[in-house]
């Protein structure tokens, strides 16, 4: 680390990152693949803390199922690459290391202290290979319940009092004779493979969970119970998807909840963004809990990249941002905005009822698992999404068969 | 000045020979016409000395260069096409002009010569129109301004009268000829059409198969064909070849055809000595046969056969008569046809020192 | 020999286009041959393990999406046919009567000028099943009425189907009415005067004299259903399940869904030979039409 | 499922040829009637999509829940084309469509000029100059029209990575012009083997020069030819999704990529208005040349396919 970067370093910690000067300007290129309003939002705290420092803030995004996953990986090696993305997947990043664009930020993190501050499973998720390599921006659960309080209240249910998922689905007929969707999902490929492994961590816990969905997985455990139990959930889950759920976006799903069409949705919390959005309040509007009876949660950590082997005015300009996004008060401005939960322990300002229920259930080590985008083979997850998708959308498939195809995917895969 | 060769060319196409060890020279300011069937190798030969397409061997010189290996543009031709070819989209002067300003000329210069090929070829009033809007006399007569205005030593021409209607052929006949007279240019030109070839060319060069069969002045290829092809090729009507056998008698040479009739032969110049009995073609041309049942004095033949039908073809007349399988044709006085019948005997007489004699195996002339 | 550029400068002139072609295509097919070979990820890696460099190919074999995916290129081949046989049936009827001609090719024509991303999205809309066409039968007293095509695994086909249907049709009417309109008038008054009814006349000569137009038409068809991505992608994004894969959708979510490249480059030699055994026949075709048209 | 790049295939661009026939008015019979009423519905069946579309762009999001698909507005608004157009999101960006179009345009204009003279010249020099391996040239570039993008996927990426092309609009213009090169060269090329021999031999013995000749006596004889290229090159590109979305980078990327990104994140509930909108927004460049100029449109989409 040169000396100048060193000065600049201190200089920032001393006068605060937000309102820090920049001595360059940069035309920072930052891609993302988030879209929806909230995520919007969001992003563009970042954008005015991290413009405010002089900085050009030049967005390429590309949706979720575009495939930006080889978009950013060409235009990394490109003429055009981004210099800040978000992407968590480690074996993008072990890439990056192979063709020499890789920026561990180890130091920096130790230089400005900020590892104090993390969780530790946040600091697992930003590390590969022994370096930190990503700047943690928020943190979700990617299978919590949001319930309608008024629809609630006016079918006289207490979705606070279930306390396993059979004694919720125990009142969905209840709730469909007053003509309201007691679940609402939209069922594309990816909402799915996500409910899937919140039913998985809910309902078989996280040595079943990290043995699919780990670094390591292990073959043993596809065709055992767990699995089963879980497949046998899904496909209650999907009798008990209204008719317009095929291909229906997450949004649009929450929606349904706000407007009172639906009683509830599970789903990454992300959604919470959407009821702020709609003028609604936590605790008040809107209910908010884990998954009923849920063994563990399974935790995303958003998280962005920089590039390396840039300019020295660029590596600082990136440093910057990553200032900007660890900042206490950006941290709760843009938890806030996006409706995550903030991974600074001593963000700054109101924490509402949501993410305190949030920060209640990642208290226990034990009681969560990581979002297995940021742990497993992509190849993998993919295939257990095809066939978790098609189990889902062919009601005559049985969970063997659904066994069977990802026993012959691992054997081809991974085996 | 040019003088136009062809040396040795070869000429074929994958595996055939279209031309084959071909020699050719014609003087400048001659006007040879290359006449022969369609597919006798004419285009072929015109399209070598152009350039468009190259040569297997062999080399061609136009005055002292070798342009064998030249592009089109650079051995100083011009050329008029079959079909014009005129540049759809210019106008008349537009096209005159293209091919002068390629070559750079001074801009006065290039209106001076368009200028003055539009006056010597009448159609100052034609400068603005596009080819489409002219008759195709008037087609024709820029295609040979475009050809003129470049002031080119040796000028082509690809059967160029084919498309015009009788009546305009001939005066473009007339007119390529009045240019010929003024310009005095090289022409290598075209054709299938003996009528053109015998009036215009000082030269012909009779080819089929690839092959040049005759190459000599028009009254030359006429009178003395070389051998049977270019015997029956020109003239029409055709040229009457016989088959016979030399015969001697009383120090005379005579051949006597399969049908038993006799032809005198003693005036004939041969090359060396006929044989006894050697199979021969008699070539007798149909205008050398004095009008029917007329006495001819000194007649080489006489002939008195049964007439098949008669043929008028305005200014003239063919008779034609029975010749065993075959039939014999001869000039009719136009007047007499209408009074001659099928089936009438009639009896003609064909004049010493007319006849041409080939050699039957051979085809040569004897 | 000197230079002569009427022989240099056409082939210095195709000179970029040379390039592309040996870059661009050949070259590019080569490596993507040479990729399927290996166990390439996100970035290729060209080390082939030669014993098993067929691997790839095993997989895709076994793959229960690939398989689906041929399975739905069939369907959507053999539907999509049907955009030939109404193309047809259009055509022949425009020709047969006059009136309107230029009015109703202007409207079967029209979708050919939309995309299929806009064609997907409009046929989305339409088969929405609670604000669309569903909805509205319903509200009209049609309850027994089953629009929700594109909710269900075994009919999403067939929404895609319709919806390109609607697309390609007028197509293929243009190119019958040219066909038609190159028929020998004196054939319809022949067989008017043979007394030859409209349906025999069809069937046993107009429909034979066309038989090239409609191998023409058969064989682009073949040709755009390889192609079929935009219109599927629309309309359901392969969903539900894996029921709409096609090929072409198979190899772009391998490459950025999987990040598999290997496994994509499997999957896109696979369509190459799919297109290769389409196009076979064409250049058949076109020789065969090349000896009649000579013999002609 | 013809998409464009189909429609042009194997070659040759003669415009259609119209037999004038007689028109024989006749009286309207039974059969008539059948033929017209059938034809008449068949043509509301092709309307139906584009009434729905305008329709619902042009209702509220009320009045859209109301499932009246078939109703006309009740409230005429054009509130959705204005947001589709200004406000619309993609991505952080909430500049509308607008800037797809924009995009689309720098897209379009690069790549027919790349692409066309490039073809034009390939197809002259084939055409009409000597070429000793052009028929060679000619069956491979037959192949190469038949190739459909994914299996030059990413070495087309590599290839634009390498040239530092990869994510712009450059880019995603240099994409379309390969992969429409064999086909407009094609298209081309038969255009010009049309021109008569001779034409050609008088040009070369007047000028001789490749370009000269191409500049003043061949590209003059390509009006018609070009603009059926045209209009089929632009509804190629403009209606392209699968180039401009692996290909283009940082909001770069086409108009019909803006449409798919919006209709499937749009913010908050699905404004189903704003995606018709959008629509049609997309699709109306297209649909006005073929309004404009039908007759060359159907010629330029069928070009090549119907060869004699």
């Amino acid at each position: 680390m040169t000396t100048t970067r060193l000065t600049r370093f201190a200089a920032a910690l001393l006068c605060g990152t937000a309102i820090a000067p920049a001595a360059m300007a940069e035309e920072v290129i930052i891609f993302h693949n988030w879209s929806s309003g909230p995520e919007v939002a969001a992003l563009n705290v970042l954008k005015d803390n991290f413009e405010a420092m002089g900085h050009t803030w030049t967005d390429i995004a590309i949706p979720h199922d575009t495939g930006s996953n080889v978009s950013l990986l060409n235009l990394v090696t490109g003429g055009n690459p981004p210099n800040v993305f978000l992407e968590s997947s480690p074996g993008f990043y072990r890439d990056l290391a192979d063709m020499g664009l890789a920026r561990p930020l180890t130091d920096w993190y130790e230089a400005g202290g900020y590892l104090e501050h993390l969780p530790s499973s946040v600091i697992d998720s930003i590390t590969v290979d022994g370096e930190i390599m990503k700047i943690p921006t928020a943190i979700h659960i990617d299978g919590m319940v949001y319930y309608n309080m008024d629809v609630a209240e006016e079918l006289g249910i207490d979705p606070a009092a279930w306390d396993s998922l059979d004694a919720m689905f125990a009142d969905f007929d209840t709730i469909r004779e007053a003509g309201v969707v007691p679940i609402a999902i939209g069922a594309q490929q990816w909402q799915i493979g996500y409910l899937t492994h919140a039913i998985a961590a809910s309902v078989a816990g996280p040595e079943f969970y990290n043995a699919i969905y780990g670094g390591e997985v292990n073959p043993d455990m596809i065709d055992s119970e767990e699995m089963r139990l879980t497949l046998d959930w899904l496909r209650r889950f999907q009798e008990a998807a209204d008719e317009g759920s095929v291909n229906r976006d997450w949004n649009v799903t929450t929606n349904m909840v706000i407007t009172g069409d639906a009683l509830m949705q599970i789903h990454g919390d992300w959604m919470k963004g959407e009821w702020t959005a709609a003028g609604k309040v936590a605790g008040e509007d809107f209910g908010c809990m884990q998954i009923p009876g849920a063994i563990a949660v399974p935790v995303t950590v958003d998280a962005w990249g920089v590039l390396g082997d840039q300019s020295e005015a660029m590596d600082a300009a990136e440093l910057d941002f990553a200032s900007v996004v660890l900042d206490p008060e950006v941290q709760a401005q843009f938890a806030a905005e996006k409706g995550s939960t903030p991974v600074r322990l001593d963000a700054a300002g109101e924490i509402d009822a949501c993410s305190q229920a949030v920060l209640g259930y990642l208290e226990d080590p034990e009681h969560q698992v990581a979002n297995p985008h940021t742990m497993v083979d992509a190849d993998w997850q993919s295939s257990l999404w095809d066939v978790l998708f098609n189990y889902w959308s062919d009601p005559s498939m049985t969970a063997d068969e659904a066994i069977e195809q990802m026993k012959s995917n691992y054997d081809l895969i991974l085996g | 000045m040019p003088r136009v060769s062809f040396e040795n060319i070869v000429k074929s196409y994958g595996g055939l020979t279209v031309l084959d060890d071909l020699n050719l020279s014609v003087e400048h300011g001659e006007f040879l016409v290359l006449l022969g069937p369609s597919g006798c190798g004419k285009t072929t030969l015109l399209n070598l000395l152009a350039g468009l397409a190259d040569v297997t061997d062999g080399r061609i010189v136009i005055g002292e260069r070798d342009v064998t290996d030249l592009d089109p543009k650079d051995r100083g031709l011009a050329m008029v096409f079959q079909s014009y070819a005129l540049y759809p989209t210019k106008s008349v002067r537009g096209n005159l002009k293209f091919g002068l300003s390629a070559a750079k000329l001074p801009r006065e210069e290039i209106a001076r010569r368009v200028d003055w090929a539009a006056k010597l070829l009448q159609i100052e009033p034609l400068m603005d129109r596009r080819p489409s809007q002219l008759s195709g006399g008037q087609r024709q007569r820029v295609a040979i301004g475009r050809a003129l205005v470049k002031h080119a030593d040796v000028l082509l021409f690809d059967e160029p009268l084919s498309n015009l209607d009788a009546k305009l052929r001939t005066e473009m006949r007339l007119e390529i000829m009045r240019l010929h007279d003024e310009l005095n240019p090289t022409v290598v030109y075209v054709t299938h059409d003996q009528i053109e070839a015998m009036t215009m060319a000082t030269k012909i060069a009779v080819m089929n198969g690839g092959v040049i069969q005759q190459f000599g002045t028009p009254d030359e290829v006429y009178e003395t064909p070389a051998n049977l092809f270019v015997a029956g090729f020109i003239g029409a009507p055709a040229m009457n070849l016989k088959e016979a056998r030399i015969a001697k008698a009383d120090g005379g040479v005579e051949g006597v055809f399969a049908t038993g009739a006799r032809i005198a032969l003693d005036d004939y110049a041969f090359a060396r000595a006929p044989q006894e009995g050697a199979p021969i073609v008699v070539g007798m041309r149909p205008e050398h046969f004095g009008a029917p049942n007329a006495t001819l004095d000194g007649a080489a033949g006489r002939f008195v056969l049964p007439l098949q039908h008669t043929e008028r073809t305005g200014s003239d007349a063919t008779g034609y008569l029975h010749w065993g399988e075959g039939l014999l044709s001869h000039r009719v006085e136009p007047g007499d046809a209408a009074r001659l019948r099928p089936g009438q005997t009639i009896s003609v007489a064909f004049p010493r020192g007319k006849a041409n004699l080939f050699d039957a195996a051979s085809g040569e002339r004897l | 020999m000197t230079i002569r550029w009427t022989r240099i400068a056409p082939q210095i002139a195709l000179t970029p286009a040379l390039a592309v072609t040996a870059v661009a295509f050949i070259g590019s097919i080569l490596w993507t041959i040479y990729l399927s070979f290996t166990r390439s990820r996100r970035v290729p890696d060209y080390a082939i393990d030669w014993t098993e460099w067929t691997r790839q190919y095993d997989r895709l074999f076994q793959d229960a999406g690939w398989s689906t995916a041929l399975w739905n290129l069939i369907t959507l081949g053999l539907g999509s046919a049907l955009a030939i046989v109404f193309g047809f049936v259009l055509a022949a009827m425009i020709d047969r009567e006059k009136r309107g001609e230029a009015f109703f090719r202007t409207v079967f024509l029209y979708p050919l000028a939309v995309s299929l991303i806009v064609t997907g999205v409009a046929w989305r809309w339409i088969l929405n099943p609670t604000m669309g066409l569903e909805a509205t039968l319903h509200r009209w007293g049609w309850t027994g009425v089953d629009f929700n095509w594109l909710a269900q695994g075994d009919t999403a086909m067939y929404a895609i189907i319709l919806a390109s249907i609607w697309q390609s049709s007028g197509f293929y009417m243009a190119l019958m009415i040219a066909g038609l309109k190159s028929i020998n008038t004196e054939i319809w008054s022949a067989a008017r005067l043979d007394g030859v009814s409209l349906w025999r006349l069809y069937i046993e000569i107009i429909i034979p004299m066309m038989k090239f137009t409609f191998l023409t038409c058969a064989i682009l068809l073949s040709l755009g259903v390889i192609k079929a991505y935009d219109i599927v992608l629309a309309m359901t994004n392969g969903g539900p399940g894996q029921s709409t894969w096609v090929p072409a959708y198979f190899v772009i979510n391998a490459l950025s869904q999987k990040q598999n490249l290997g496994y994509a480059s499997a999957a896109a030699v696979m369509m190459l030979g799919i297109t290769l055994l389409v196009f076979l026949p064409l250049v058949l075709l076109t020789a065969w039409q090349n000896r009649r048209r000579a013999a002609a | 499922m013809t998409d464009l790049s189909v429609t042009e295939a194997a070659a040759g661009a003669t415009v259609v040829r119209r037999h004038p026939r007689v028109r024989r008015r006749r009286g309207l019979n039974g059969r008539s009637i059948a033929v017209l009423v059938f034809l008449t519905m068949c043509a509301l069946f092709f309307c139906v999509p584009l009434y729905v579309v305008l329709t619902t762009s042009l209702k509220t999001m009320e009045e859209i829940r109301q499932g009246q698909i078939f109703a006309l507005p009740e409230t005429w608004t054009l509130e959705a084309w204005s947001f589709a157009w200004n406000e619309a999101c993609s991505g952080i960006t909430c500049e509308g469509l607008k800037v797809g179009f924009w995009n689309s345009v720098r897209i379009l204009v690069p790549s027919l000029i790349l692409s066309i003279s490039l073809a034009m010249v390939t197809g002259y020099a084939l055409a009409l100059w000597e070429v000793k391996w052009a028929g060679t040239f000619l069956f491979l570039l037959f192949l190469c029209a038949f190739v459909p993008l994914q299996i030059i996927m990413f070495p087309l990426i590599a290839i634009t990575r390498t040239m530092g092309v990869y994510g712009t609009i450059m880019g995603v213009a240099v994409v379309h012009s390969v992969m429409a090169m064999p086909v407009l060269t094609l298209i081309f090329r038969n255009f010009y083997k049309d021109i008569p021999r001779e034409i050609m031999n008088a040009a070369i013995m007047d000028s001789g020069s490749f370009w000269k000749i191409f500049a003043h006596i061949i590209l003059p004889m390509s009006g018609n030819i070009l603009i059926v290229v045209l209009i089929l090159q632009i509804t190629n590109v403009w209606n392209d999704y699968l180039v401009g979305v692996t290909f283009g980078g940082f909001n770069t990327q086409p108009m019909t990529v803006n449409l798919a990104n919006m209709v499937t994140v749009s913010t908050g509930t699905a404004t189903y208005n704003v995606d018709m909108a959008a629509a049609l927004l997309t699709a109306i460049p297209p649909l006005v040349i073929y309004f404009l100029v039908g007759k060359f449109f159907v010629a330029g989409i069928t070009a090549g396919a119907i060869k004699g």
